[in-house]
């Protein structure tokens, strides 16, 4: 049994990290620590084996062990001993300049008097009993050398490598495909099954709701809520909670918001994005007019999806004259892509239409082509075969004046000339160009940013707030279509949520068609109406997004789905 | 060897300057011990060939007087002693000597030392292909050598050369194997063969010379302390071209002996016990900067006056020499007994030097306080060779730059190494220009100063910078060269050095420096008064 | 991190005015001598001391942060934009222009800085002149490898892809978003490049191959003071100081400047 | 903020595949070598004639040499000046490949000779000190790592410093300090490893300020990752987090610097053997110099140069067996 009471973890001299928490993990159950970056909830992890680096104040028992005022000497016997840790990066866990048998092996070496011999049995047994097929070739490896499920299993292999009494996973699945992820919460829970007490860190609720038990809401360095999985779930208390609960895409529907209405004006820039700090106004403003964008070329504005809940006000743009009923309102089409790579085939036979103001999802996992379908379609790259057509023309990135083809992108930051601030980004954007000096106050205002925030540099921002700032540059030469490449994945929930709203909202205020890429099965359900499903650079099926999902004819798309959390 | 010892060794040990202290063993004190290995670190330039024959310059003479030997050598007092010569005599015209050789003695190839050997050795430097430059000019008036018999050789001369004694005694005219001169070059550069106490076994370029002890020495000079064997087994002759890197490596005992000395050093050795110094000026002229009177400005008189006046020396020397060298007023070295100081002709005077200047039309001053004259400036290039000219000598020259330029001249210092610095001489692309001249005798007047001296020797060089044309002056140093009676050769040379010195073709500065520095352990060590190359015969080391 | 950056900012403004005024801090001639005052250990009079012809040190090293600060500059000058040059043709140009660029560089980085300095100068003979150029065209190599790494990471930069889509020409692409990118990690380059250049150039000058005495240049002086070195230290210890101040005020503005653009 | 995407990389099913890389690897490596050897000679070649003057003089030294008729005759004979270009350079590339390297007129013996007396001394100058250099660099980085951001900043002073001085003027600071005042150390080389330490320490000194720099960093980069808090939860302890971890990602820079500390260590021994009067190849480049010696200047150049492709091509295989990433890349 670990039993934590009132611990508090602080840096130097700043304020409290973790402050005076308490739980208690016990043999054989699963307790998570939900909550964002900056919660504390690693720093808790980290403190339970004392690897915190700052000044732990409280209690931490392990049976009767006292953790606070362990030795240096009582540590490493219990590090990996008697707690085993599952680190957070799977990817970056391991150190890549050694062998996976080694990095399993290091516990075995420190811990125990086994020759090289029992060692290197020892270790293969342990891979095997990770699902690591093949354990002496994958022992000999690299990291670099094993995929990101198998590195996470390895992982948890050395954790478990003495068969220790308690489990602490940090994120044990962030950035892993959702199919990979699944299969490692599996492997945790028949750990737990056998006996195992696992504290589980997460910043999903989704996922802690697969394994957990017992669940403790940290923010700030608090605890703010805790109980059973089931009553936090379904009977949130503290408004915190209930945002984290909303803000999942999962389950919501299409032009639901995610985020809770946001008040005017205190988005203070450079603000680590506080969750519980709302975005300005969004929805409660009127469309804005747009001074740089010419009204005749307006894009249609987006009233054929199922936009019947659209709260906001058409924006007061006239349809542009042109294309009549009979004018086809596909925007963007792909037939019979192809893309190889050297002997690979990254994109293979992809093809597909985006109709008028509505959105397609691309869903696949890593490697299923879909950022080369992004990359193809933004003419970055050329097709091997195949054509792509905007607007009933053939497109192959010439005049992108004219093609008002848009692009946001998963790291933000980078896509932002490190030199450049905020409003000269936007201006350049908005000028065509011409000027970095132009006033952008309305283009920040229509992606709920303060004014002000004109002045600095995008790196001083928040994950969120860069990410409008990327959309904001998006929209200013008033495009027809964006492409958006994973624009949420590297965002919090909250943050997340937000942007995934703006979206929404700019979708159906400026008639934008989307082209919206995700690994995130929740994120593409609440955010298209068509889908495509992606894997090894085929689409395995495509249709309405509720078509595809509420009846799925492939196995691999149900696979997908079973393995994407849910708060169900 | 009839001579007594007794006043040899006096006058060996007197040159040893107990430098500052007292507590140091004296050599008399102890019975020389053979045995061990003495490491002898120079600062001069690494020959490019170990036979001075060829080419011929000091830093070949420091390394070749311990393998070579001359005919003949001096004492401490200037007098010629024999050597491998035991005797010899003048003809009454003067033109030609018979050189009565030792006997017994034999190449440390085994060839025996006989008359050819001297006719050979002769006929080497005067061999085009040789490319000597001091021992050609000092054999010029020799016209032939034959063996009279096997030990006598009678060389004889085109007119009566009075120097002829003082040039054989320099190791530049050394004696060298027969048999080893017929080698080629390359070979005979490697591994000269000669009648030294040591034999050069091993060369390592760029670090050192390998010298063992001849066994089967018999031939040392009349002023030597022992007459067996040296008692050394050997020498490393190590190049440490960094002064300050020599200095420690002497201090720390690392090395026994080091020679070009800085000024600085010698004081800062004086605080040390276990170091001694060694003062040993060599002969020849002084060290002076030559004016170049080929060419304007300085083929005015009244401009080169004006420059020694205004060129502030004492203060100079004063200031980096420490004491350790005295100011010259001669065109010959202070070990030249006819040498005359005048130093009259050379006070410092600016206002006399702007008289001067003004009388010669520099009447006009530029912006930067320069004389002028037509519009053209009063500028002096002045190439210095940093091979040559000792790091305190440049600044010396700094020095007077600075003071000249009280007077208006603009002294262009330009330090070049030797190759660049031979080609500015040879392009007469100088006004002022310091180059040493180590020759025994006042004879090193007719090298510097004769119209002759104009002209290149076969390997390029050319000795008279000032470029003195003057019959009068050739006339004198002639006849000088040609007189064997002392005082009036003595007469002579005065005049000689009169017309030089008051036609201020030079300004000289100092005797040309040679100090060496020994451990206090380094006994018996002794420069030959030739041209006060150290000799190592004698040297014995001191310890348990 | 800041102090480290006013520290190196204070050390090079000092330089900067003994370069460019140096009357304001040493009011006296830097080639004045007085022989009866020559070697004159450091005291109030003479901070520094005096060297052999009784100049002042400290005004000798103040009037020379000109002439090597100038020797440095050159130096880095001619490096840097024969590299910006390579750099340029190696980044930007067609990938055949790039490989053989990338090729001739590796060809000079065979030649390493110093020896490559030593094969100019026995060409063109010693000097000034001929070792700040050496020194110049030594230090190019490397300077043109680094900007071509910087301006191909700066071509493969995301922002860049951005721009493209966002309909920007490729030569508004690098007008506008890769020169003045890379002209920021060039100007680190050059900072950093200044106090080496100057450390090269006053090692050719110690090997007697560079700057000459009686000219008030550090390396100069330090050629000068070398044989003085077990008696005088001061000769040589004063100049060799202000070198590797130089160098290391250089080196860490360029590094706080890195810093800075890095995070 | 949340990991990242990472897209995740191709797992490579088995070690075979990267092991077939290395022939190619090796051929193209050695054609590399092969290039650069033959742009070197070309370079060479044309210096000589970028010589203001006649060339033949040039090689023996230069106008002011006063080079005998012979000795011109000679050297336009075996550079062979009196034929047209192309047989010339047709020529000296024979010369060459038959390791001749034409004679040193300063030194009058083959220029081969003289390299081949000399190499020995600098190579294990420089080995020496690279190897000290790097023992320096990692002592101060593993030092500063632990002792704290005040440690690590002194450090980085320090190394900045260090990677400043002058060759010159460490080796006149450490005489001054070891045999002058102190008298423990032989101020020039002797034979042995107490002539050894001071040229070493001149030469390992600025090379450990460079190396300690980049060590440094990623000792604090791999410490500070997630998988060394992996292995301290499994129990590990500083030294082996030390020797298991940090030291074998400080190796990847320090063995990508190799090449270039080996011409920083061929250029600072020009420097340090001149002044602690070692043989070598620097002090004899320095006074082939001095003396426009130019074969013997340009021989040395080649063999630096064919040094410079013989270290690379060994840390290049060096990396790839610390780093095995570098091969999949």
């Amino acid at each position: 049994m670990i039993s934590v009471s009132d611990l508090t973890v602080r840096f130097a001299r700043a304020a409290p990290v973790v402050d005076g928490i308490s739980f208690d993990v016990a043999p054989g159950e699963c307790f998570a620590i939900v909550g964002q970056s900056g919660s504390g909830k690693s720093v808790t992890a980290r403190s339970l084996l004392g690897l915190s680096g700052g000044t732990v104040s409280g209690s931490v028992f392990l049976d009767s062990v006292d953790l606070v005022n362990a030795s240096a000497r009582q540590w490493r016997s219990i590090r990996g001993k008697e707690i085993g840790f599952v680190s957070q990066g799977a990817l970056v866990a391991l150190d890549p300049l050694r062998t996976v048998g080694r990095e399993v092996g290091d516990a075995l070496r420190l811990h125990t008097s086994l020759s090289a011999v029992e060692q290197s049995a020892r270790i293969q047994s342990l891979l095997s009993s990770v699902g690591i097929p093949d354990p002496s070739l994958r022992a000999s490896q690299r990291a670099d050398e094993l995929s990101g499920g198998l590195r996470q299993r390895a992982i948890i292999a050395s954790a478990i490598a003495l068969q220790p009494r308690f489990l602490i996973a940090d994120e044990p699945t962030t950035a892993l495909d959702s199919t990979v992820a699944a299969g490692i919460l599996d492997l945790l829970e028949s750990l737990r099954a056998s006996g195992t007490g696992i504290l589980l860190i997460s910043h999903d609720l989704a996922t802690v709701s697969r394994l957990a038990s017992r669940v403790a809401v940290m923010q700030g360095g608090r605890i703010v809520e805790s109980g059973t999985v089931d009553d936090v779930l379904r009977m949130p208390r503290h408004p915190y909670t209930r945002q984290l609960i909303a803000a999942v895409p999962a389950g919501t529907p299409r032009h639901a918001p995610l985020a809770p209405p946001p008040r005017v004006g205190n988005s203070g820039p450079g603000a680590a994005a506080p969750p519980a700090q709302p975005s300005p106004a969004v929805s409660a403003r009127p469309g804005p007019s747009f001074p740089t964008m010419p009204p005749a070329t307006r894009p249609g504005v987006g009233n054929e999806g199922p936009g019947a809940a659209n709260p906001v006000a058409e924006p007061a743009v006239e349809h542009p004259g042109a294309p009549g009923p009979e004018f086809s309102t596909t925007v963007l089409a792909a037939t019979g892509l192809v893309r190889r790579f050297g002997p690979r085939l990254a994109v293979d036979d992809v093809g597909f239409q985006l109709e008028r103001g509505r959105t397609l999802g691309i869903v696949g996992e890593s490697g299923s082509g879909k950022t080369t379908v992004a990359r193809l379609v933004l003419a970055l790259d050329k097709p091997d075969a195949g054509t792509v057509e905007l607007f009933g023309r053939p497109w192959a990135g010439r005049d992108r004046r004219e093609a008002r083809i848009g692009a946001i992108y998963q790291d933000a930051l980078s896509s932002f000339d490190p030199r450049l601030t905020v409003g000269q980004i936007l201006s350049d954007a908005q000028t065509d160009g011409r000027s970095r000096r132009a006033d952008v106050s309305e283009l920040l205002e229509l992606v709920g940013l303060d004014p002000s925030i004109a002045a600095r540099r995008p790196r001083i921002l928040s994950g969120g707030q860069q990410q409008r700032v990327s959309i904001a540059r998006a929209i200013a030469p008033s495009p027809a279509i964006l492409v958006c490449d994973e624009p949420v994945s590297s965002l919090d929930v909250i943050a997340q949520a937000q942007v995934l709203d703006l979206l929404d909202k700019l979708q159906r205020e400026l008639g934008m068609s989307y082209l919206f890429i995700s690994h995130d099965l929740g994120v593409i359900r609440h955010m298209s109406d068509d889908v495509l499903v992606m894997r090894d650079g085929r689409v395995l099926e495509s249709g309405p997004t509720e078509d595809v999902f509420g009846a799925p004819q492939h196995d691999y798309t149900r696979a997908l789905i079973a393995a994407a959390p849910t708060l169900d | 060897m009839k001579r007594t010892l007794a006043p040899i060794l006096a006058a060996a040990t007197a040159i040893v300057v107990l430098a500052g202290c007292t507590s140091t063993p004296t050599t008399t004190s102890t019975e020389p011990v053979s045995g061990g290995t003495l490491v002898y670190a120079s600062g001069d330039a690494e020959p490019t060939c170990l036979d001075p024959h060829v080419g011929g310059n000091y830093p070949q003479a420091l390394v070749a007087t311990q393998y070579l030997e001359s005919l003949v050598s001096k004492d401490i007092d200037g007098t010629v002693i024999p050597w491998l010569a035991t005797s010899w005599t003048e003809a009454d015209d003067g033109l030609s000597w018979d050189f009565t050789l030792k006997s017994d003695v034999t190449f440390t190839d085994g060839t025996p030392l006989t008359a050819d050997a001297v006719a050979a050795n002769i006929a080497h430097l005067q061999d085009p292909d040789t490319a000597s430059s001091t021992g050609y000019l000092a054999v010029q008036k020799v016209e032939s050598v034959e063996a009279v018999d096997e030990l006598t050789a009678r060389i004889t001369l085109s007119s009566p050369d009075s120097g002829l004694l003082d040039s054989l005694s320099q190791p530049w005219l050394a004696i060298e194997s027969p048999t080893a001169l017929e080698r080629t070059q390359e070979v005979n550069c490697e591994s000269p063969v000669g009648t030294g106490p040591f034999v050069v076994t091993k060369w390592n370029r760029q670090q050192s010379i390998i010298l063992e002890r001849n066994d089967d020495y018999s031939s040392p000079p009349a002023d030597a302390a022992h007459g067996d064997v040296a008692y050394l087994d050997g020498i490393e002759w190590r190049f440490l071209p960094d002064s300050a890197s020599r200095y420690a490596a002497l201090q720390s005992g690392t090395v026994d002996v080091i020679d070009n000395v800085q000024p600085d050093t010698i004081v800062a050795a004086e605080e040390d016990d276990n170091i001694v110094e060694v003062d040993a000026p060599r002969p020849g002229a002084s060290n002076r900067i030559e004016l170049n009177s080929s060419k304007a400005p300085f083929d005015d008189e009244r401009v080169r006056e004006a420059f020694i006046r205004a060129a502030g020396v004492d203060d100079a020397i004063t200031s980096l020499f420490f004491g350790t060298a005295t100011r010259s007023y001669s065109a010959l070295s202070s070990v030249e007994s006819f040498g005359i100081s005048e130093p009259e002709i050379f006070g410092y005077d600016q206002a006399e030097a702007a008289t001067l200047l003004d009388e010669a039309g520099w009447t006009e001053t530029d912006a930067d306080g320069y004389r002028t004259k037509d519009g053209k400036t009063l500028e002096l290039t002045f190439p210095v060779s940093t091979n040559q000219s000792i790091p305190a000598e440049q600044s010396l020259f700094e020095q007077i730059q600075a003071t000249a330029k009280e007077a208006g001249f603009k002294v262009v210092l330009e330090p070049l190494d030797l190759a660049s610095w031979y080609t500015a001489l040879g392009e007469n692309d100088y006004d002022l220009v310091s180059a040493p001249y180590t020759k025994v005798g006042a004879d090193v007047l007719r090298i510097l100063f004769d119209s002759d001296g104009t002209k290149p020797a076969p390997s390029g060089y050319f000795a008279n910078h000032s470029q003195v044309t003057d019959p009068a002056l050739d006339e004198l140093l002639e006849s000088a060269n040609a007189e064997s009676d002392q005082d009036k050769r003595a007469d002579l040379y005065a005049q000689a050095q009169k017309i030089i010195l008051e036609g201020f073709y030079i300004l000289p500065l100092y005797d040309q420096q040679n100090h060496y520095l020994l451990r206090s352990d380094v006994e018996g060590f002794r420069a030959l008064p030739t041209v006060s190359t150290p000799t190592l015969y004698d040297a014995w080391l001191n310890r348990s | 991190m800041k102090i480290r950056a006013i520290v190196a900012g204070a050390i090079l403004l000092f330089i900067a005015v003994a370069a460019l005024a140096p009357g304001v801090l040493a009011p006296t001639d830097p080639l004045a001598i007085h022989p009866l005052e020559s070697f004159r250990p450091p005291s109030f009079e003479h901070l520094f001391g005096t060297d052999e012809s009784g100049r002042d040190i400290l005004t000798r090293v103040i009037h020379g942060a000109g002439a090597s600060l100038l020797i440095g500059l050159s130096a880095t000058a001619i490096g840097v934009s024969i590299a910006v040059v390579l750099g340029l043709l190696a980044g930007l140009g067609p990938r055949w222009l790039d490989f053989g660029t990338t090729r001739f560089l590796e060809v000079l980085f065979a030649f390493p800085g110093l020896l490559f300095a030593l094969l100019f100068i026995v060409i063109y003979g010693p000097g000034i002149v001929t070792s700040t150029i050496a020194v110049g065209l030594a230090t190019a190599p490397g300077y043109a490898r680094i900007i071509r790494s910087t301006v191909l990471q700066v071509r493969r930069a995301p922002y860049l892809e951005a721009a493209t889509v966002l309909g920007r020409g490729r030569a508004y692409r690098i007008v506008h978003h890769l020169l003045p990118n890379v002209a920021g990690s060039l100007f680190v380059l050059v900072t950093l490049g200044i106090g080496q250049s100057i450390v090269w150039a006053s090692s050719l000058s110690y090997l007697g191959l560079g700057a000459v005495p009686p000219a008030p240049e550090w390396g100069a002086m330090l050629s000068a003071g070398r044989t003085y070195i077990t008696s005088f230290w001061w000769m040589t210890f004063f100049p060799g100081a202000f070198i590797v101040l130089t160098a290391v005020a250089t080196t860490l503005l360029g590094r706080s400047i890195q810093d800075r653009t890095r995070s | 903020m949340v990991e990242p995407l990472v897209t995740d990389p191709l797992p490579i099913e088995g070690a075979s595949r990267a092991r077939h890389r290395w022939l190619p690897w090796a051929l193209l490596r050695l054609g590399g070598v092969v290039f650069v050897l033959w742009a070197v000679a070309t370079v060479t070649f044309f210096a000589i004639r970028l010589i203001p003057g006649d060339p033949a003089e040039a090689i023996v030294g230069g106008p002011g040499s006063q080079a005998s008729a012979e000795a011109l005759a000679q050297a336009r004979a075996d550079y062979g000046l009196d034929q047209p270009l192309l047989t010339q350079y047709l020529t000296y590339l024979s010369h060459l490949v038959r390791g001749d390297l034409g004679n040193s007129y300063s030194l009058r013996s083959p220029v081969v000779d003289v390299i081949g007396e000399n190499i020995g001394g600098t190579l294990l100058l420089a080995v020496v000190s690279l190897v000290v250099a790097s023992l320096i660099a990692l002592g101060v980085a593993a030092l500063s790592v632990r002792g704290g951001r005040l440690a690590s900043a002194l450090a980085s002073l320090l190394e900045v410093i260090a990677a400043a001085v002058p060759h010159f003027w460490l080796a006149i600071a450490l005489i001054l300090l070891f045999s002058t005042v102190l008298g423990w150390l032989p101020p020039v080389s002797v034979p042995g490893v107490a002539g050894l330490v001071l040229p070493v320490l001149t030469l390992a000194i600025p090379l450990a300020g460079f190396l300690g720099q980049v060590m440094r960093e990623s000792i604090l980069a791999a410490i500070s990752s997630p998988f060394v808090l992996a292995s301290r939860a499994r129990g590990e302890n500083e030294r082996g987090v030390f020797w298991r971890h940090a030291l074998r990602h400080a190796a990847i820079p320090a063995i990508g610097l190799t090449g270039w500390a080996f011409g920083a260590l061929i250029s600072g021994a020009v420097v340090v053997e001149t002044i602690f009067a070692r043989p070598g190849l620097g002090r004899s480049l320095l006074s082939a110099v001095q003396q426009r010696d130019v074969p013997l200047v340009l021989g040395v150049v080649l063999v630096v140069a064919v040094g410079y492709m013989l270290v690379t091509t060994l840390t290049d295989l060096a990396d790839r067996l610390v780093d095995p990433r570098v091969v999949r890349r």
